[in-house]
């Protein structure tokens, strides 16, 4: 176990804080929202509200005001589905995998990056309703008994994709839920008025007794156990909905690892992207460091070189196998219509994580910041070029097309990212972004004599 | 805090070494239900107290045990109580089955791991006092006893290094 | 599905047949259903029953026979009548859509004047007639005018009797295509006026100089129908079919060659192709053709090959080729439309006749109606005697001379506005109604008794298949009417009116005069009712052998010319769709796409690439055509190699200025573009010399192809007859190394014959059944009429044309045009592709649907479960075929206007057997599976089962190349299993597996090279 | 066809049912058999009343327990499709006419019968056994050759003054019959649960 917050702070045993100091720091952060909040706050609300009405208005006209050009059945709604649903993955990697490998950087970042997990879960989820032609019958989509006595189709990848995406919800809701708890007593027992009354409901009585602390470690481990088969498999699901399909571009053994590796390599960068702002304004300086910056940009580095060699790979093995279909999807790809957007993902996601073998770079907190937000467009294009090059070029010559997402789409793109950056904001001023517990335990206790 | 408890003395440790004496001597005294209040989980004061590992494991295996036998008879049953053929494939066909499983098998096992974390949480925890100061930094040790036994443990606590120690009545 | 219109509300006005108009209310809020029932039992029609009517189509002068379905007192459907001679059961695109005249919202609902304020409004039928009588009765009969389109049968001679009885010899057929130059040239040449049965079947060798009879000459279906016995492919032998013509057109691109000469050569090149057949001695020439050697020795190959641009080398060839074999020339289309045309058409005749064609495949006697006897020259004659105030009543019938007479109708406008009284009997408010001061709207052709003849000897009856949907009135009768109010001479010398009977009696009487004819002595109700039954008499015309005629030394030699330098000949080619423009309103053949360029809903330049690219111009950029009159359109450019370089071509029927809301300022005119004056034999020049410039501009087009090359994927795959002679001819298989091993074969196999097995589902009637289609490309035409049939049949919403642009048509069926060669000197060649769902055995698109909305019956049908679909448009993008089609918007809603593909009356054209799709839903072919069902009820309620032919899908029953065969697949003794196994079978992408229940045969092309 | 076909045949079928009725009529009066016609034949309620009666109220309070209890009228006199056609068929106001000509003059709903053919206008029924327009379910082939009486799917329409909706007429009611009876069981029926065997 990793003696000190950071190898920096390690030799100065005096900037270690103390426990109390911890909870002092973090419980801190939950006070008075500052204006700048509200105005934030209403930002994304009104952005909100403008996804909300483009939705409407879909919903009321049919989905023929997205800009769907047949064969291009699929477009930015699924490309935004898939684009959450990967950022998703890299909290429960951090909480969940780096948990079992103990990794000590893990704990002053975890915290935000489970919140992330569900929020963006929450909004990933939205898309497969919002793209769909009769919303109103979306429930269909689950088996549920009912006197019509049909059931959904099990082969269908989308079924399974309704089963990882809601299970996946579920497990990484619980998982946040259950990690919270013991911080929830913490500020509860550090702050009075009706945030008091809030913790005291919501910290479902815990006091860290020793029964407690038993269970809760084994179910926390096992949930880890669990998360971890189930965070490299919902991507692996999503991923099928692709490579399940005849379409060339998507019918692809390498799908499932790629997917996973290029969700992990998103949601680093969106954990990045959240936390460099979420440090400044919490004054977090101290937990979150440049050592914590620095692993997670050795996770880009490593993630977005397995992502750059998928891409290698599906443009080898479109020209290996001599599928001409293949063949002509990826020359189309790289000089078809939409090179744009092919080039974009490339230098993205396959040439700038490069930059991350300097030393200087992976420690710079703005050059990760600025990075991170390129690699967050690389990746949306990443999967706009999955979904809708490759159809806009399929098999049948005379059916090819061209699509451009129109307003609604957009609309709803910028309201997704309002529905996350609320749900992030509400959560960050009421429950701790940092774990209290995980930091707290990275920290020997005093001792009376010297360990052992 | 709400909760009658039948009285008793409440330590406060600074130091968990020092905390872990005092359980160990309390144990040799032949205390056994003394509760244990501590911040983070700690390896010294668990095996100290030397609990057996917890049964939410058991939970955890029976749940996702029953989620992937639930997952593939749910698939194979509703294939074949309206049966369609789609694209050539045998009606239940077990391969596609298997991701429903793994989900269910996932799910189920989750569910049931906070259901077992719940249910043993709720019936071992006992009564007894408690300071906010065990969730930010300090080690709780909570010995009901009766009055005429409280000098003895209260002598107990303070030698083993309490910073401080109250009667809870 | 939706609940704005549906099948229902179909049912529930079952009884308002009673009255003349009907009031629909298919926008109804009402949640309350209401059951109506008839008023009075109706022997004929049985709620859920659908009655079928002969009758006649008259939207173009061909006069095909109909079946019109009949539901629940409203015509849904109208089919080819098998028994009919001039189609035997086919029809083209246009027909299909004629119900979408019948229900046009833009119909005009009653009889209209024109008030003070110059604005049409209604007023009473009795008014309407006074007010015609009154004028009438004040005019001098001599300045009464009265133009009516083509009609050849009762109504024309009631209309000249008419006249007759006024005193008027005023009287026009105006046709906008007319066939003058034709019928000069058969004057000239042959001393007959008239145009000649063209007997395909009988012809080993066709040569057409222009003559678009695919698409819109004289009588397409029919010339398909023979095309396909003489073209298509069958047992080792075709015939060959070389098509001249500056444009490729529809019809070309069925060509095994098509040679662009030198605008307005062609009749160079036959006089030259009789030349080499008379001085080489080459077939059996009629012994008088020899006086033509004199004519003709000018024309020797050498002479005109550098005027005609085709060498002399290919002149011979053809002519040996033509010589050889029964063969025929045919004159027509564009080729005989220009100032020289009476000369080409005259040269074709020659051709034909030193060839011994004329008798042979070429048959006088069984002469073509239409025409008519129009000429353009008549309404320029009009135009002269308007100027000179001679013209004091004018009634125009079904015809638009102002807008479909060279400048866009102006000058036929502008003699309107001088006659001192105009009167309509228009359908539709259109430009020459605009003029109107009183209308008084015909029937529908589905509403009246009528009689038509399409041909000597065929005598076809239009009778109404309903009531009338709105207060019109025949025309026939309105005349009889006005007759007996104006009286006087009017009742003394016309017969109808002193009759004191109907035009139906009038109809009737000259049926009993037929019968009398044909010396049948049956009750006159018996004959006339087995005529309705048939659809009509008919009986083979005599022959009439023609000579030369004494004029035919002296035919007008041909010119030729290609425009001057930096200039270029526009040719303004008649739509397969809208053809002059009268199908514009029909928004089923706004979206057709065209078979050419594959453009909805709008007018384009086709230009060549070269061409365009010399100019700067790229698709859909904005061209200015101006004329050497100064007159000028702006279109956008298509780029189409089927052009010579100096040649531009553009189609008309668009740009009206009124026509209801489908047609209304779509597209340019291109009429606007043609030269005002008759050429010398009365007829339009449609080529033009003109000036193009770019805009700058431009435009997306509303097209339906993507690529236009098919990158080498074997969709539409083609043989030659050589190697098809030599047993060479194999499908070409993309994708070798994806086929499936045998062995792997054998598995899926198993696997399928066990999930059968397994399924307790199950079997209809006919457990083997497994539905399947053949579609043999050697006879496909490209016409696109089963596109318009399967929008009819299975209520297939048009969207506009903002949503084809988005490539959001819906046609379940569409007809692919792919290119090939065209590049470093290859010959272009163009291939067909009708592409509809494949009904795939292992269906892509069934397993991805969550929902099981998608999935296969136990018949062997890809079905689609509309009611089920969630719309995750999986299947689509799974389907290699792209052959499903989504609902983005509900086109059965009625208050989104800008979607909205059935307003009222246009529902009730609505089949009543098939769900309308609401918005959200994925729709696709499913080898009309109503209809399926119908023959299984009707089997098993009949006890019969179901035989080979008993069902007829929608596109198969109109194709008239017959290039569509469906059947059962598992019945080794059908006609689709037995087309099914020709060597020249292929699955389109059979590489991926699908196992596809469609199977195309290879085009085969008669050509020598390889 | 020929105008005078209606009126013959109004005319015509009066005398017909005319015929019919007072037939059944005078049999009911016989004394010796009204004790046990009393057993058997329904009666229906002189009185109903109407304000507790299921399904909506139609234009006309036809009832169904007079003509087809009481009177044993077949249900076929007036949905004379059902047999031949996938619609039943409504009665014309003339087939109605045949009867009330003569019959039941006095009865105010009758009088509404008789100036509605008066004027000319069919009646505007209220439908009450409604399937969404995706669904098609053909009469002829379900009482033809699944032998079904009319009552399986409407209920005891001859006991209803007014008519209700009897079954729910959802997917799953077909299925239960559709499924009770699969070709296994019964291969004359050859009934499916294939989608497009309604679905299309």
């Amino acid at each position: 176990m990793a003696t000190a917050i950071s190898p920096e702070s390690a030799s100065l045993q005096d900037t270690q804080p103390t426990y109390s100091e911890i909870t002092r720091d973090i419980a801190a952060t939950l006070g008075s929202p500052s204006r700048g909040y509200y105005v934030l706050l209403g930002l994304v609300l009104t952005v909100l509200a403008a996804g909300v009405i483009a939705l409407l208005y879909q919903v009321r006209w049919g989905i023929g005001v997205a800009g769907y050009t047949p064969p291009v059945m699929w477009g930015v709604y699924i490309t935004t589905f898939v684009f959450w649903v990967g950022i998703a993955h890299c909290g429960t990697l951090i909480s969940a995998i780096l948990y079992l490998f103990r990794s000590a950087w893990r704990t002053a970042v975890y915290r935000t990056a489970e919140a992330m997990t569900v929020f963006a879960v929450m909004t990933a989820g939205l898309f497969p309703l919002i793209h769909l032609g009769r919303i109103w019958y979306a429930y269909w989509l689950f088996p549920y008994p009912n006197q019509r006595q049909l059931w959904v189709n099990f082969k269908s990848p989308l079924v399974w994709d309704v089963f990882a995406v809601s299970t996946y919800f579920v497990v990484s809701t619980l998982f946040l839920i259950v990690g919270l708890i013991p911080d929830i007593a913490a500020v509860r027992d550090k702050v009075t008025g009706w945030r008091k009354k809030l913790y005291t409901i919501t910290s479902l009585g815990w006091r860290g007794s020793d029964q407690q602390w038993r269970h809760y470690s084994r179910a926390y481990l096992y949930l880890a156990a669990l998360a971890t088969p189930l965070v490299l498999s919902v991507h692996s699901v999503v991923s099928w909905d692709f490579a399940m399909s005849i379409v060339p571009g998507w019918h692809a053994t390498i799908f499932a690892p790629y997917f996973v590796a290029g969700a992990i390599y998103s949601g680093v960068a969106m954990v990045i992207t959240l936390m460099v702002p979420l440090r400044k304004v919490f004054r977090m300086e101290r937990y979150i460091t440049v050592w914590h910056f620095e692993n997670l940009a050795k996770l880009l580095l490593l993630t977005g070189m397995i992502v750059g060699y998928a891409y290698v790979v599906e443009f080898f093995i479109a020209w290996y196998s001599g599928n001409p279909f293949e063949r002509a999807s990826f020359w189309n790809r790289a000089f078809g219509d939409y090179w744009w957007a092919t080039w974009t993902m490339l230098i993205c996601n396959g040439f700038m994580p490069l930059l991350l073998w300097f030393p200087k770079i992976r420690r710079s907190i703005p050059a990760l910041f600025v990075m991170s937000l390129f690699v967050n467009l690389g990746m949306w294009f990443e999967r706009f070029v999955i979904i809708v090059v490759s159809l806009s070029y399929e098999y049948e010559p005379y059916a090819m097309g061209h699509y451009t997402p129109s307003w609604v789409e957009w609309s709803i793109l910028a309201g997704s990212f309002a529905w996350f950056f609320m749900w992030f904001l509400l959560f960050a001023k009421n429950f701790p972004t940092v774990s209290i517990t995980e930091v707290k335990e990275i920290i020997p206790m005093p001792r009376r004599r010297a360990h052992p | 805090m709400s909760k009658t408890h039948p009285g008793g003395l409440l330590a406060a440790f600074t130091q968990v070494d020092a905390a872990a004496g005092a359980i160990r001597e309390l144990k040799e005294m032949g205390y056994k239900d003394f509760t244990v209040y501590t911040p983070v989980p700690n390896h010294e004061i668990a095996d100290a107290v030397g609990h057996k590992v917890s049964s939410v494991r058991l939970w955890t295996l029976i749940g996702g045990l029953t989620g992937m036998s639930l997952g593939f008879l749910m698939s194979i049953w509703m294939s074949l109580d309206y049966p369609l053929i789609v694209g050539g494939k045998p009606i239940p066909s077990w391969m596609p089955y298997v991701v429903i499983s793994f989900e269910l098998t996932i799910l189920l096992g989750a569910l049931a791991t906070i259901a077992g974390l719940i249910v043993h949480s709720v019936r071992d925890t006992k009564p007894g006092a408690f300071d906010g100061r065990f969730t930010d930094d300090m080690i709780g040790i909570f010995v009901p006893c009766p009055v005429e036994r409280r000098p003895a443990v209260e002598q107990l606590l303070q030698s083993s290094g309490a910073a401080e120690v109250r009667v809870e009545t | 599905m939706s609940d704005g219109m549906n099948r229902r509300k179909f049912l529930r006005v079952l009884g308002a047949s009673g009255g003349g108009a009907v009031a629909l209310s298919g926008c109804s809020t009402d949640s309350v259903e209401k059951l109506i029932p008839y008023l009075v039992p109706n022997e004929d029609q049985i709620p859920g029953i659908a009655t079928y009517y002969a009758s006649t189509c008259r939207d173009c002068p061909a006069g095909c026979g109909v079946h019109v379905r009949v539901r629940e007192g409203r015509a849904v459907k109208v089919e080819g009548n098998p028994d009919h001679p001039i189609n035997r059961g086919k029809l083209c695109a246009r027909a299909q859509a004629s119900l979408q005249g019948t229900y046009n919202p833009d119909r005009i609902t009653g009889p209209m004047a024109r008030n003070a304020a110059g604005e049409l409004e209604p007023i009473t039928w009795d008014e309407a007639i006074a007010r015609v009588a009154e004028r009438l009765g004040a005019a001098d009969g001599s300045k009464v005018w009265f133009i009516t389109g083509n009609e050849g049968g009762s109504f024309d001679q009631l209309v000249n009797e008419w006249l007759r009885a006024l005193g008027s010899s005023g009287r026009m057929v105006f046709e906008p295509f007319g066939y003058e130059a034709v019928r000069y040239a058969n004057r000239q040449v042959f001393g007959v006026d008239a145009i000649p049965a063209y007997q395909f079947a009988d012809a080993e060798y066709i040569l057409s100089f222009g003559a678009d009879f695919l698409e819109t000459w004289v009588s397409p279906v029919e010339y398909a129908r023979g095309f396909s016995a003489a073209h298509g492919y069958r047992d080792g032998a075709m015939g060959r079919y070389v098509h001249i013509e500056p444009r490729m057109s529809m019809t070309a691109m069925s060509a095994d060659e098509w040679i662009a000469p030198a605008p307005r050569s062609e009749g160079l090149i036959a006089l030259a192709m009789a030349q080499v057949i008379l001085s080489e001695g080459l077939g059996r020439p009629p012994r008088d053709a020899g006086r033509l050697r004199g004519v003709l020795d000018d024309y020797a190959p050498e002479d005109v090959a550098v005027r005609a641009d085709v060498s002399a080398e290919i002149i011979r060839r053809l002519a040996g080729e033509f010589a050889a074999r029964p063969s025929i020339a045919l004159p027509g289309g564009m080729g005989t439309q220009h100032t020289d045309a009476h000369g080409t058409a005259a040269a074709v005749n020659i051709l034909n006749y030193v060839a011994g064609n004329v008798g042979r495949t070429i048959v006088f006697g069984a002469d073509v109606q239409a025409g008519g006897r129009s000429s353009y020259a008549s309404i320029e004659a009009f135009v002269t005697a308007a100027a000179a105030g001679d013209v004091e009543v004018l009634f125009v019938h079904g015809a638009n001379p102002a807008f479909a007479t060279p400048s866009a109708g102006g000058r036929f406008g502008a003699a309107q506005q001088s006659a001192g009284f105009n009167v309509s009997f228009a359908r539709f408010e259109d430009e020459t109604t605009a003029a109107a001061d009183l209308v008084l709207p015909d029937h529908d052709p589905y509403e009246q008794w009528n009689d038509y003849e399409p041909r000597a000897g065929i005598h076809s009856l239009v009778q109404p298949v309903m009531q009338p949907v709105f207060d019109t009135r025949q025309t026939g009768d309105v005349l009889i009417e006005v007759a007996r109010r104006v009286g006087g001479r009017m009742v003394q010398g016309f017969v109808p009116a002193r009759n004191d009977g109907t035009y139906k009696d009038y109809l009737q009487e000259r049926w009993r005069e037929l019968q009398r004819e044909r010396r049948d002595r049956r009750p006159f109700d018996t004959f006339w009712r087995e005529a309705l039954q048939r659809g009509g008499i008919w009986s083979e015309a005599p022959r009439s052998t023609v000579r030369l005629a004494p004029s035919a030394s002296e035919i007008t030699p041909p010119a030729a010319g290609a425009a001057p330098e930096g200039q270029f000949t526009l040719i303004a080619y008649p739509s397969l769709a809208l053809y002059d423009g009268r199908a514009a309103n029909r928004p089923w053949l706004q979206e057709l796409p065209d078979p050419v360029t594959k453009m909805t809903w709008g007018t384009w330049l086709e230009i060549h690439p070269d061409t365009a690219e010399r100019l700067g111009l790229a698709e859909g950029d904005l061209v200015e055509i101006t004329t050497g009159d100064g007159a000028s359109l702006t279109v956008p450019a298509y780029l189409y190699p089927g052009l010579r370089h100096d040649v531009v071509a553009m189609p008309l029927g668009q740009g009206h200025t009124r026509y209801g809301r489908y047609a209304t300022d779509r597209g340019v005119n291109a009429y606007g573009l043609l030269n005002q004056d008759p050429t010398a034999f009365g007829g339009v020049s449609h080529y033009q010399t003109v000036t193009l410039r770019p805009t700058g501009d431009h435009e997306y087009l509303a097209k339906t192809e993507g690529k236009r090359r098919q990158l080498g994927r074997g969709i539409a795959q083609a043989v030659t007859l050589a190697a098809m002679q030599q047993g060479e001819g194999h499908p070409f298989h993309i994708q070798h190394a994806a086929a499936v091993p045998e062995r792997e074969e054998r598995v899926l196999d198993d696997v399928a014959e066990a999930q059968k097995e397994a399924t307790r589902y199950g079997p209809y009637a006919y457990d083997e059944t497994k539905w399947g289609m053949a579609i043999d490309l050697s006879k496909c035409t490209g016409c696109s009429a089963c596109v318009a049939a399967c929008s009819a049949e299975n209520n297939v919403p048009f969207v506009g044309e903002d949503q084809v642009r988005r490539g959001r048509e819906m046609h379940w069926i569409r007809i692919e045009r792919y290119f090939e060669g065209g590049q470093d000197g290859e010959p272009l060649e163009t291939r067909f592709v009708p592409m509809l769902c494949q009904q795939c055995g292992n269906a892509p698109c069934e397993p991805v649907c969550p929902v099981f909305a998608a999935y296969r019956t136990p018949d062997g049908l890809n079905a689609q479960v509309y009611n089920r679909c969630v719309g995750t448009r999986y299947c689509s993008n799974n389907c290699p075929y792209k052959v499903r089609y989504f609902n983005w918007y509900d086109m059965s809603t009625p208050n989104d206007p800008d979607t909205f593909a059935w307003p009222e009356p246009m529902h009730w054209l609505l089949n009543p057997d098939v769900t309308v799709r609401s918005r959200g839903v994925m729709e696709k072919c499913t080898f009309c599976v109503q209809r399926i069902r119908g023959a299984q009820h009707e089997a098993r309620l009949s006890g019969v089962p179901l035989a080979d032919g008993d069902v007829v899908v929608a596109c198969q029953q109109t194709c008239p190349a017959d290039a569509i065969v469906f059947g059962n697949l598992n019945d080794p003794t059908s006609r689709v299993a037995r087309t099914a196994a020709d060597a020249r079978g292929y699955h389109v992408l059979g590489g991926l597996n699908t196992k596809p229940s469609v199977t195309y045969l290879m085009k085969v092309r008669n050509v020598e090279e390889a | 066809m020929p105008k005078w076909v209606g009126p013959v045949a109004t005319t015509g079928g009066a005398i017909v049912l005319g015929a019919i009725v007072l037939f059944t009529g005078s049999e009911a009066l016989r004394p010796q058999e009204q004790e046990q016609a009393a057993v058997q034949a329904f009666e229906a309620p002189v009185d109903v009343d109407t304000a507790r009666l299921d399904g909506p109220r139609q234009p006309i309070f036809y009832r169904h327990d007079v003509h087809a209890g009481q009177y044993e009228i077949d249900c076929r006199y007036c949905h004379s499709y059902a047999e031949i056609s996938t619609s039943p068929g409504l009665p014309t106001v003339a087939s109605c006419m045949g009867c009330h000509l003569i019959v039941g003059t006095g009865n105010p709903e009758v009088q509404k019968l008789r100036d509605a053919n008066a004027r000319g206008e069919p009646i505007e029924w209220i439908e009450i056994h409604r399937l969404p327009q995706f669904v098609h379910f053909p009469h002829n082939l379900h009482v033809v050759k699944g032998e079904l009486a009319c009552q399986e799917c409407h209920g005891e329409i001859e006991r209803m003054p007014q008519v209700y909706q009897f079954a729910s007429l959802k997917m799953g009611w077909c299925i239960s019959c559709h499924e009770r009876s699969t070709y296994t069981d019964n291969p004359e029926r050859q009934v499916s649960t294939d989608c497009t065997a309604c679905h299309y």
